[in-house]
């Protein structure tokens, strides 16, 4: 299994804040592309981080990782 | 409060809690950047503000920033509060506090602060204006997407 | 506390209430600058330091640093109160809040106003030390006067 | 009648904070030169400041002024 994180508007868009999905050996980048398909999105200035860490669009996801959406960010 | 150095709390922040982390005998300055909630910004009003954090790695990525300004400022000692949930107009959302021995890292170090915060600490704000909601979508505060999702020019 | 923006003080001074006389719904940006009492200074230990100031003009100075701040950053806000007598290690003897629209003038307004302070107004402080006792003689706060009174070079 | 006020290490080397002088139609320069001449001290890096208000040397002192000597300062 991996958890997938929704923030923002992806949160509002995916009508989700997490999501359970089956493990498969992809790759964020591919991940984005499925997300993208399935619900609609534009993910494309969204960042990724992989357990806590931006993670690159090429890292190969591994069984357990909780992935996390990340829009463009507006603190401070 | 919390004694952690960065934190993210959905309480007021007290500006002297977080001061107080970071003032020492050796420390001759301290600078802070307090954040307000703005009434107007592109003279549109703002009735109040959502903040919403990705909790556990905001905090990660505070104490990151921190690590940067103690490799570029050695003798800077940083602590960072940012609050989450509904902010009015005037309510603090966050405040950086750094101490230094002499005043001129104190401010240049507290400006990289904030420039990292609105670059990569995950936090988000939904403007609540008076005819709708708008989550703000880059790290400038320029845009802002009226569907709740990017569009246009955005998505080329 | 006063509520004059621009204060001299015998008591200790609150962060909190310097900040809350420059926040407003315009300015979403308030920078600090805290100067607190250092141990060492140049390798040399401090026991205390006393304030003393020319009370009346000093509290007139520092309105018109804010009115050079007014004209060089018209949308800045600024308080400053400045504390006097015995001040401990980690005191605070001086608090500026500055409040903009836009942080980047908040940062530039607040140095401005530590470094007018620090050349033109009327406050002297009188280092503490365990072994005798010096009025800090320069706005640079790099020399001493061992004597009390300038000598050698200054002299010259 | 003038008034005059010293700070920091001047109000020790004179001994008072507050000396109350005779009024004479002098300037600040002059005044200073007196100053140095009765009390031995070296005013050269003091700022005079007439009324509450910075003065340069050449202003004529008036009657009834407050003349406040100013050593380099060290708040902040």
């Amino acid at each position: 299994m991996i958890t997938l994180l929704f923030f923002s508007y992806l949160k509002e868009a995916v009508g989700n804040e997490q999501i359970k999905m089956e493990y498969t050996p992809i790759t964020v980048k591919q991940l984005k592309q499925q997300l993208e398909t399935n619900y609609g999105l534009d993910l494309q200035h969204v960042m990724v981080a992989v357990n806590e860490e931006y993670a690159q669009e090429g890292q190969l996801l591994q069984p357990g990782d909780t992935i996390a959406f990340i829009p463009p960010v507006s603190g401070g | 409060m919390s004694t952690s150095l960065f934190t993210i709390t959905d309480k007021p922040i007290s500006i002297e809690e977080v001061v107080q982390k970071v003032i020492r005998p050796e420390a001759g300055a301290v600078t802070t950047f307090i954040g307000t909630v703005r009434e107007f910004t592109n003279g549109k009003r703002t009735l109040f503000l959502q903040y919403e954090a990705y909790v556990s790695m905001a905090e990660k990525i505070l104490e990151q920033i921190g690590n940067e300004i103690s490799e570029r400022w050695p003798e800077a000692k940083v602590a960072i509060t940012h609050r989450i949930g509904r902010l009015d107009i005037s309510d603090i959302a966050v405040v950086i506090a750094v101490s230094t021995p002499h005043r001129k890292d104190a401010y240049e170090a507290n400006q990289y602060a904030i420039e990292r915060i609105k670059q990569i600490v995950p936090i988000w704000k939904k403007e609540h204006w008076e005819d709708g909601t708008e989550w703000v979508g880059n790290q400038l505060e320029t845009k802002a997407y009226p569907t709740g999702k990017p569009e246009g020019e955005d998505l080329a």
